[in-house]
């Protein structure tokens, strides 16, 4: 068994969960990680591109931001935001298209809230706001979710809902208009969250070695289904050596 | 069949001219990324107040014109600077201070509003935002709205598709077009006359600077219309929707410029310890901007050395090697 | 990391796989420019029928395409082919022997259509059209439209502005999307996986590619994705939106193909005198399109002093002086 | 005075109703000449640019088409129809628009039929249709059409009306959602045609030398004012040289 930190073993289990031929669209940080881990590791015919508008970069070096102009050296396309966000919507290419996102509070249906803690109009603490996460979430099939596993975080009600994920539940998505799908995994430093294929709601699908069950439970404010959680293989010494040397050498997220 | 463009002025004259109190605005460039920095500054210099900022993902930029006081409402879709800034931290403070007002939107709305406004329509529809708050919570009051006809009635509208079912879609959201009454971008090339040239991605440039009322173009490096229109595939914005013209080279800079310059990590790290503190930040605006007197004397401040160690490699396009930690 | 792409196949393959009897098809180009020109041929050749036929205004492959019998329905903006032919000689007797059934947009109203199918939503809203027979005229009835599910149930439809008077704007004609089943286009350079590069201007044809449930890319040079991914800018189409790769040279002729071949002005004007006369058009079917294997019997039916005529001259991009009477 | 044919005449009217400044529309044939006629002789601050995308071309050689290569060559932007049609719509840059275009009919408020003679459904004559003229008559506040005197052409009422004019007359146009304006001036082989301010409609401006007001009439269906008619001045040397020497050299058009 290789010796791995946690951000490394969450990488590795989103990287897992993207499809060869998939078309990622990633954020900055660890989500740009999991997408050049797959590439590197399982999938290399998938492709990662950037709400930016860059498709296919070759990340020679690891970008810091996704307007960093090292998404833009050696791309198939340097288009725009018009034509990215474009990709999403469209029905034949959202299809293929995996999305990863973060965000600062989740619920039990996988809707994230990245704008505000507090009152919309007086906020505890104000946050970047969606940028494009509301938009992918609205828009594709298959969509990754890394978060901390914290109370305050994983929580009844999200204080805005910024981006969509099941929304209500069952059928939520389809009454409010929405042609893809919610969430399909959330990856968090204890565990993969799944959800129920009929009621959509989150479950336990995975706990990290060294975690139990209940103490996942405690970090949530809302209970999930846990009677179908196993533990996870943990990373094998190939993908840590990959995401190492390869996919971020520097240091700069890892 | 030349003339000599009346486009072409000074920095100063170009905000002095069009870059008014209470102005509606809109920026170029995305988080580290092409922002037009050195007009920002000038802005900032200028003392410009009330600003009705339009931006997507416009990081830094966005964060030093909120800083400055400059703001007084803003509509985004996202406030942070990538890993330097996961929420710029002087729009975080302004907000929560409540001495700006925000409205949210996603990033592909803001693009689409651009893009309506270049359009001549009044509105884009797409799926996005379904369900979501970024419809049911408007940070602008009716009020609000009504007393400025700059700002649209209505935040976002959720509407059916009048063509029942056709491509499977029932409801659409409806976004309105922006038209600021200035946009300002920072390009690698452009002529006297205006004619602009994006090299890499060109974010949402293209779309907020035709939806503008007034475009401003600050260019790396201005050059022959006869180099522009030799190379017309790789040229995004004609003349004539262009109202001055302005060579500032390093004009992105404390942001990148592809093909010429990286972003600085020295600077944003730095900007980081200054923002974080009042007192810190504003002995920053006093020393680099109100203590210089132009772009070039801010760029003098930060020193030659700063700047050589992160122009572009010919190759990619950016520093290579650069110490980003 | 580079995988042999399966997408690499012959025109008549690619022909044979997507392009069957009573599909929905798109063609690209312009007029005299860049229609895939040896595609509309091997479609001819393999006998396709009913095609339901979108363009905006595709000249001579519309042309060709009505004058062989493919066509069922088409939806259209202009049929014609510059000074060659005012209105297209074959869609002119095929409309008025009402041998196939034409409906009439603008040609804003067919570009928004394929760009509202690229987006991946139902319509897109312009002013144009407001109080013509654009609006008031279709020529698909009702029940046609049912039948088919992928013709929408209304031609247009006139709209209020949901965001009253925004934009000065009261009314207006929100127009379907378009999904073709297929969609040709011609470029000049593409990789074996389907990245595309189009030099000069890319008319609808980027529009029309991303509406397409599928793509084929016909071009002129097939070159490596290393020579595509060194200069990114000027690419417009990715490869996952490509679905057939076929290096085609002269591939756009007897339309111009920019940087590399002029259009034929001796095809064009023989072609006139051809279509002009239903005797001497089955002539030309019969020697030139059914009496060719492929686009190179083809063009060797053509020969190479009509091909070297017109090779471009490479400052303009055309061939300079060439005879156009 | 020079020699010169009415095809010189005609074009050479329509150009100088281009003032400098504008950026002029144009299809095929005699509306180009003219327009690069404006550029030669008194609007060097003139643009020419093609619903094809392509943004002040050169015109070294006289293009035959909107899409033939000749308009690709040494220009400000080469862009899309997407692109080029925005421009008109546009209300900072549409407004500065001149658009020209030609008809096989047109009527008293100047609407235009370029689609059929007869039925839609089953038309004695079909000509091309639309191209980009419905939507430069819908968007811009300035064109200008060029016409056939004769009495098939101008009508009572378009077999189709294609492109829009001033519609059913004052208040036609805002009635209908439109916001530009109708034409502003037709040009044939006879004469030039204006609308009256208030009622919009067609109004005889100038008849060319040799030709009555009332030879005029006998060519139409309806009757139009000619009280207020004046004799055209003809081309001059300069105007007719540089027609011949810079815009059409090869005599393709003219």
């Amino acid at each position: 068994m290789a010796d791995y930190t946690l951000r490394e073993l969450m990488t590795i289990a989103a990287a897992r969960e993207i499809p060869d031929g998939a078309i990622t669209f990633c954020g900055t940080g660890i989500s740009m990680v999991a997408a050049m881990a797959a590439k590197h590791i399982h999938a290399p015919n998938s492709t990662i591109f950037f709400e930016t508008g860059a498709i296919d970069s070759l990340l020679e070096e690891l970008p810091l931001a996704v307007a960093d102009p090292r998404v833009m050296y050696y791309t198939a396309v340097n288009g725009a935001l018009t034509d990215a966000f474009a990709y999403m919507q469209n029905r034949k290419t959202g299809k293929q298209v995996v999305g990863i996102m973060g965000a600062a509070q989740i619920d039990c249906f996988g809707n994230l809230n990245s704008t505000v803690i507090g009152d919309y109009h007086e906020p505890k603490v104000r946050f970047s706001g969606s940028g494009g996460a509301c938009d992918v979430a609205s828009f594709v099939d298959h969509s990754l979710i890394f978060m901390q596993h914290e109370k305050r975080k994983f929580v009844n009600k999200v204080d805005y809902l910024t981006s969509p994920g099941w929304l209500d539940g069952a059928g939520g998505r389809e009454r409010a208009g929405l042609t893809g799908k919610g969430p399909s995994k959330v990856i968090t430093n204890m565990a993969i969250m799944g959800f129920d294929e009929t009621s959509k709601r989150m479950v336990l699908d995975y706990y990290y070695p060294g975690i139990t069950p209940e103490k996942i439970l405690e970090n949530m404010e809302f209970a999930v289904d846990i009677s179908k959680a196993k533990e996870l293989q943990p990373p094998t010494n190939n993908e840590i050596r990959i995401l190492r040397e390869k996919c971020d050498p520097q240091g700069l997220i890892l | 069949m030349t003339v000599k463009s009346e486009k072409l002025m000074a920095l100063s004259s170009a905000i002095e001219t069009f870059v008014t109190d209470g102005c509606h605005l809109s920026i170029g460039g995305f988080t580290v990324n092409r922002n037009p920095m050195g007009a920002v500054y000038e802005i900032i210099r200028q003392g410009r107040k009330k600003i009705h900022l339009y931006a997507h993902s416009n990081g830094q930029g966005v964060d030093e014109l909120v800083g400055a006081g400059c703001v007084e409402k803003i509509e985004i879709a996202y406030a942070g600077n990538g890993r330097f800034a996961p929420t710029c931290i002087r729009f975080k403070r302004a907000v929560q201070n409540r001495s700006i007002l925000v409205e949210d939107y996603s990033n592909y709305q803001m693009t689409l509003r651009f893009q309506a406004g270049a359009m001549g329509i009044p509105f884009l529809p797409t799926r996005s935002s379904l369900g979501t708050d970024i419809i049911n919570k408007w940070g602008f009051s009716k009020k609000i709205r009504q007393e400025d006809p700059r700002i649209p009635d209505e935040k976002l509208i959720v509407g059916e598709n009048p063509f029942k079912g056709w491509t499977d879609t029932k409801a659409l959201v409806f976004v309105p077009a922006i038209n600021p009454d200035v946009t300002i971008i920072h390009v690698q090339q452009a002529d006297e006359h205006g004619t602009a040239r994006i090299q890499g991605l060109t974010m949402a440039d293209v779309e907020q600077a035709k939806a503008a009322k007034h475009l401003i173009v600050t260019c790396e490096e201005l050059v022959s219309s006869d180099e522009m229109k030799s190379k017309p595939d790789t040229n995004q914005i004609p003349h004539f929707c262009v109202d001055a013209v302005v060579h500032l080279p390093w004009g992105a800079y404390p942001t990148a410029c592809y093909n010429n310059y990286d972003y600085d990590p020295i600077f944003f790290n730095d900007y980081k310890i200054f923002a974080s503190d009042d007192t810190l930040y504003q002995n920053y605006l006093d020393k680099f901007i109100h203590g210089t007197k132009n772009h070039q004397e801010f760029l003098d401040l930060i020193g030659g050395k700063r700047l050589q160690n992160i122009k572009a490699d010919p190759r990619t396009g950016y520093a290579i090697n650069l110490d980003r930690k």
